[in-house]
Order: structure tokens, then C-alpha cells, then sequence
């Protein structure tokens, strides 16, 4: 069983300069609490991993604003010009990654695979710096696994061990990214007693998820 | 007819029932709006649904549903959740019958940049490169011309999205078709000549010999398979 | 809308010779009613692609014995000696592939990746023939994607468009085929209406499953 | 105590609350019983369920509910059910903090062969390979001798499982840890001696200074972190 913590708390663990996960699809499945209360820690140097940085003033567009990033990893900015303003004034480098090698990259991280070994980006500009497989006469480009020191999950229900359950199109990255880092924080809509998930309808299995933050009051 | 909805609607007739469809945002999302709700197409989005429905009426939206641009939408009976590792091993497993993107460049090889303009506009490629690669049928839907410059040029000089070739390149002026010798130009617009599209047109393409109108009305889309 | 077919038109389909992926686990989660129609139809030749190939008499199993097999691509084969009797007798080919190593060839497969890039098997018999690949210092073994012809998925519960629900342990190998074939088949306990299933019970949507089998009467 | 029931109940020692653990099937099955159920322990069966529980009631068995070795099983609360992908993105991604596996033979350096015999028993590696290579702690739980030659070799001529080698080794006869240079007997069986250990095992070893017995029963198991 594990105490739900506090937003501040996790945002506590987190040292600046730090690799985070954070889940969602343009604010969408995105753990506010915890981006709130890194904002409030007033983070430096973070390096995010997150499919894009949303808008200014929702979800991740807040750290971006509260210039709590030193890097981004994703795979789109162009719905928040603060993103596009820093990273021409270049204080936050920008990487940006096809959606669906971040999150193959992001499972090769969580799962132990060495490699993502994919045909997208193969011939672009994508292509400089990495190395090019051939299998049966096809090439393909080698992603590498992505990992994080911590992942924010959004969740829309988790039990006291941590199993968890998402809604809709807010899942997204949240269940790949919950196996990919070192500390998983899990930000439930909901906290209900163990057994009251059936075993089939848990994502997320427990034993993954190291801390909770607690439900609203 | 407005140049996107011309562009929308001809789009549209290449949509067939039981296809699984991803609508690009911009100018492709407006396809959605000229296939008929019961037409037994599923639409998905690469933000984690199948199944995409309208966007719901005032005061029932429901955050945790909604499109790759963020707006809310519903779902249709049958639809499916699903994550993003899933999502794009559907777009990059060839799972998608047909995507429909935007566009910045299309080259006469077929070839498609739409996902920058370095020094300028970098919105990062987002699903453009996966949908590119994998899918099984790409279309782009764009205008003609940006700021009085053709779009269908020789040879992108923007990063491209895929060195996969498209199969379909739909304008306000015309629909190519790319074959393995390049673009050719089988519909043109009404009101609109191939010396129109020429001088329009920075990219060589040959002309269908049987040349149609992009506005004719095609028979009933026939079912998959 | 899918209209159900029965076993036998299913078998029908299936040319002699053909890969077939068969979800199942010593037998749990394997769809019955197709094998059963497969063996009734005398299938010579077959390449199967799955986990085991369970006890003589179960599941798999029935398929061996009636030697419809030529060729099992199968993580284990320890509690079925008539596989072993036909694999020493030279009748029945067996590659084994450690069972990580195969969902994941089959998860490539289905979702267009070049290969896997796995620590499993390396330094060991499995890396015969295969190719070595060195990321960051670390070595790991390329091991290629599997297909098949048909794949044969059981499920709990399907809607009449396809969409597919599984239950506890017999979910295993099931949903990673559904991806993985050029037709793929699932056999349900039952079927509802569309709109029954809700949107975050589906694990595999309805877009890949080509038929549907008919419930029993 | 019978060998194979001390064994089970020296690996039991080993397991923490909160730890996730896969048992191989047969002797590495027994620990289970040597684990209070409210413990705190959760057991992940590699066919697809984290949460375990004991053999249902006659009567009350699910067919879809079984281990990996298709016997039934229950569920315990807050159970997981979960598909192979995810079962081995776990093992071989390090969330398992804990497997016990059977073995064949197990040499001076730690190495493992489990899977086959090679022109005699080829049962296949199932999930041991993965289990092998990606778990956090692999402990093996064997016999010390089959058919009177020692499974402990200088080096083994069985196909190996993984190159990797195990964290402990547990027997009838004695426990070895897997060091730098080799294995050291860390505690031995009561009424047995180093040279009864020295005389069935054919692969070097070295003794712990501080030897122990391995049926002595250690403090209460600590809790993960």
C-alpha cells in the first residue's frame, strides 16, 4: 500500500537538472498537480521527454512559460510560440522526435530492448548521426531507448498499491512512460481501496508505480 | 466552391466504407465534414482513438476526449481507446487504410515536406512522419500556391517528411496522381485550364488523356474489399 | 459489420501450407472451434506460429497429433512428447524462441518495425546466424519480425464490428497476433452489439480482425 | 526436512514484501507456499497475471485463470491481468525484482543452462531466457546432484540460458553466492559438512568465513527500500 504524497513532496524529490516523463497529448491526460507544484519549486535545467509542450498556461506549456526547461524532447511545439521564442533565443535546445519513435523509444527504455528499429525518418534529416540497420534488404533506421529519472503519470483511478486506469484519449503516453523511469508518481483523478479494479481493467500494474499524490480535497 | 471545401470534398470521394481513415489537423480534418456519418468509415486519431465522432454539443464536452489539435470530439458506437504505443504501431504497421496530410511541398517524385521551415516555422513533425511512412494510402490535401509561389516544386528544398512517395496530391486546382514516372494531372478544377495549372505549377507533370473535372460527382464509394 | 462465419468456412480459407499464428497458453485463450475445424479438414503442412504447443488432445495440441504440422516456431515444447516424438523423428521442424524474444518478433511485425533488438539470447546457442548489433557499448541480438497468413485469436467478447475484449491469463498471445497477419480470425464466447463494449475495455479494435466466428448455438 | 522442502523454504528467506516474483514451474513453485499470503508479496506468472493467488476450491476453478505451467489459480486483491508483450516488457525490462528458476547445471561462474538436453529432453526455454537475463535478482533452486554426478560444474556443457550470471544458488546441501571470482558456500545444510559439499560438487568454490546453516531462521523480511 502506498500514503499518497503531497504535489510539493514529489515536486521535493526532484533535483534541478533532472530527466522527467511527463504524459499527455496537448494538456490532455497531463498530471497538473505536479506540473503546478514544479512551477512553484521554481525547477531549473529540467530535461523533459513529453509528446509535445502544449499551449502557454496549460499543462506542460507551464513549465515551458516558468522557464523551468533547459531541454525538450517531442515531437511537436507549434501551438506554443513560448516554446518556438526560447528555443530561437536559444535557451531551450529542442529536439524533436517522430511521434511514433518517442513513444517505441520511450516502451525500448521501459521494456529492455536496445534498439527501436524503424523505417520512419529513414533518408531524412533524421537520418544524420544514426546509425542505418539492413534487414533482408531494407533499411531501417536505429532509434535508441528512451529513459527518464522520473515519469508523471495521469491516471483516472488507481488503487492504494498503485495499479492504475486512464480514460479515453488521455491515456496516451502515460502507460509507456510509467515503465520508463526510475521514480514513476502517479497522479490520480481517483483513489479507490485494492481489489476494487478488476484485475482486466488495470493498465498499469502496481508494482510500477512508486508513489501517489494524493486526491483533491 | 471555396478552395477548401473543394479540396475537402474531393478528398472525401476517395474514402470507401469499412476504411480506418487519420485526417491530418488543418485543412484535412475538414474532409470528415463531406463523408456521410453512416458511411461505415472509422476515423482514427493518432492522440488515441478510433472511432472519432463530431465535436459534441455545448456544455457536454468531456475533457479526456479529444483530437490530435486538442478540441473536443465524441466517439461513435464500436469506437476504441487506445494509447499511443498502440496508436502508431496501427499508422506505422500499415494498419491505416488512408491518411490525408497538409502539405508545405510536394515534389514531382511524389515526394512530401510538410513538418518545417528551418529558420522560421518549426512546429516539429509530430505524426506527419509515422502517418507518411506507413500508411497505406498517403493524400495530400493543400492549396495550390502559398503566397503566389507554387507548392509543387521539383525538388523539396524543405526537409522532408518521407522518402516514401505519396499516392495522391489533391489542390485547389487539380488532382495528380503520382505514377512511377512522376505526377500527372488526371482532374482539373472547373473554370480552370491545363495551361492554368501549368503556369501554377513549378514541378513537370504529365496530363491524363482522359482528363476530368475534380467537381464531378463519382459514383457511390464502394465498400473495402 | 462483420457476419459471422463458421469453423468450417474459416478452414476453407486456409490453403495447406499457410503460417497461422494461434493465440494461447498450454491451451488457455486458444480459439477451439478453428483448430478443431482445421483438423476436421485434414490441413497438411502448416507452419504454426505460437506460444506451445499445450498436451496432446488440448488446444495446439490436436493440431499435432492429427500432424497437420510441418513446421512450430514456439517458445515450449516440454509437455506435449508427441511434438517431441515428431520433432526426433524428423517429421516436425521446432524452432525454439524464448518466449520474450517471440511476442516481441510478433509485436514488430504487427506494428511495422525492422527488428528486435534484444539482450535475451545473446552469447548463447541463439545467436548462431544472427547479426550483433552495439549500442552505447552494450551488444544485443537482431532477431527479425514474424508474420503470418492467418492469425487465430481467442477472445472473450467481441461486438459485431470486431472490436475484441479478452479475460485474465487468456488474453497472453492473442492481441499481438491481431496485429501480425495478412487475415486474422477471432473466435469469441461471445458477441454483442456495437456500442456494448465500452471504448476503454477494447484491446483490439475492430479495424484488425477480418472475421468473426460464430457463437455456438 | 525433505531436500526439495528445504530448498523452497531457505529462497522464501529471500523474498521481501513489496518485492514483484516469478517462480518457475516445479521446484521453484514450491516457494510460493513458504510465503504469508499477507506478506506483501506479489507474484507475476509469466502467462499473464501479477497477483497470484493459491489453487481455487474443487468447484471453483476459472479456465481462464491458470499459471504457466495451465494449472488453476486464483487472483489475489489489486491482481493484474496482463498480455504477453506486457508480461515480458516487465521481465526483461528489470521490473521484476526477484525469479527463481530451476536449473540443469549451474558452473563456477555463475552461468545457468535450464532449457534442454541436447539429443534428449528439448522441453525449450519458455520464458526462462528472459527471466534469466532481465530480472533484478535470479536465484536458482536445484538439487545438488542428479543421478549421482553433481548439476554443480566447472563449466557447463548444456546449452547456457544467458550469459548472465545468477545471483544465488540454493540446494539441498548448501547456499552459494555468485561473487567476483566464483561461487562461495555461504551456508550448508545441518548435518552435512564442507567436505560432504566439496565431494558432491564438481565446480570450485570458495567458503564463507562466517558459514552458516541454512536452516536457521533468519529475521523477518525486510520491506523493498
Amino acid at each position: 500500500m502506498k500514503k499518497p504524497l503531497s504535489p510539493k513532496a514529489v515536486a521535493d524529490l526532484v533535483p534541478d537538472g533532472a530527466r522527467v516523463m511527463i504524459g499527455g497529448f496537448m494538456g490532455v491526460g497531463t498530471p497538473n498537480k505536479i506540473i503546478d507544484a514544479l512551477v512553484s519549486a521554481g525547477k531549473k535545467d529540467l530535461t523533459l521527454i513529453a509528446n509535445d509542450t502544449a499551449l502557454p498556461g496549460r499543462g506542460i506549456g507551464k513549465l515551458v512559460s516558468a522557464g523551468a526547461l533547459r531541454r525538450a524532447v517531442v515531437s511537436h511545439i507549434g501551438l506554443n510560440p513560448e516554446t518556438q521564442r526560447q528555443m530561437n533565443a536559444g535557451i531551450l535546445e529542442v529536439e524533436l522526435v517522430p511521434q511514433g519513435t518517442l513513444i517505441e523509444c520511450i516502451r525500448a527504455g521501459g521494456v529492455g530492448l536496445g534498439a527501436v528499429v524503424t523505417p520512419t525518418g529513414l533518408g531524412t534529416v533524421l537520418e544524420e548521426g544514426k546509425q542505418v540497420l539492413e534487414i533482408d534488404g531494407e533499411k531501417f533506421l536505429v532509434e535508441k531507448p528512451i529513459r527518464a529519472d522520473f515519469a508523471f503519470i495521469a491516471a483516472r483511478q488507481a488503487d492504494y498499491l498503485g495499479n492504475l486506469e486512464y480514460s479515453l484519449t488521455a491515456q496516451n503516453f502515460n502507460p509507456t512512460m510509467a515503465m520508463a523511469a526510475d521514480t514513476v508518481v502517479a497522479e490520480p483523478e481517483h483513489i479507490v481501496p485494492v481489489g476494487v479494479i478488476p484485475p482486466d481493467a488495470v493498465r498499469t500494474p502496481a508494482s510500477l508505480v512508486d508513489h501517489l499524490i494524493e486526491r483533491s480535497t | 466552391m471555396q478552395p477548401k471545401e473543394r479540396i475537402a470534398r474531393r478528398v472525401a470521394q476517395e474514402i470507401a466504407p469499412g476504411m480506418l481513415v487519420n485526417l491530418g489537423i488543418g485543412l484535412p480534418s475538414l474532409v470528415a465534414g463531406f463523408v456521410p456519418s453512416d458511411a461505415g468509415v472509422f476515423f482514427q486519431s493518432e492522440n488515441g482513438v478510433i472511432g472519432l465522432g463530431a465535436r459534441p454539443p455545448e456544455g457536454m464536452e468531456e475533457p479526456d476526449l479529444t483530437d490530435a489539435g486538442g478540441g473536443f470530439v465524441t466517439a461513435v458506437p464500436g469506437a476504441a481507446a487506445i494509447d499511443s504505443a498502440m496508436s502508431f504501431g496501427l499508422i506505422r504497421g500499415g494498419h491505416i487504410d488512408l491518411t490525408v496530410l497538409g502539405g508545405l511541398q510536394v515534389d514531382e517524385r511524389g515526394l512530401l515536406a510538410n513538418w518545417m521551415i528551418p529558420g522560421a516555422m518549426v512546429p516539429g513533425m509530430g505524426g506527419a512522419m509515422d502517418l507518411a511512412t506507413g500508411a497505406r494510402k498517403v493524400i495530400v490535401a493543400m492549396q495550390h500556391m502559398a503566397n503566389g509561389k507554387s507548392k509543387i516544386v521539383r525538388t523539396c528544398d524543405l526537409p522532408l517528411t518521407s522518402t516514401r512517395p505519396i499516392d495522391l496530391l489533391v489542390t485547389d486546382l487539380a488532382v495528380f496522381e503520382v505514377t512511377q514516372s512522376g505526377l500527372m494531372v488526371m482532374e482539373i478544377a472547373p473554370d480552370v485550364t491545363v495551361g492554368d495549372v501549368e503556369a501554377s505549377t513549378e514541378a513537370r507533370f504529365e496530363v491524363c488523356g482522359d482528363l476530368k473535372c475534380m467537381d464531378e460527382i463519382r459514383p457511390a464509394i464502394a465498400e473495402v474489399q
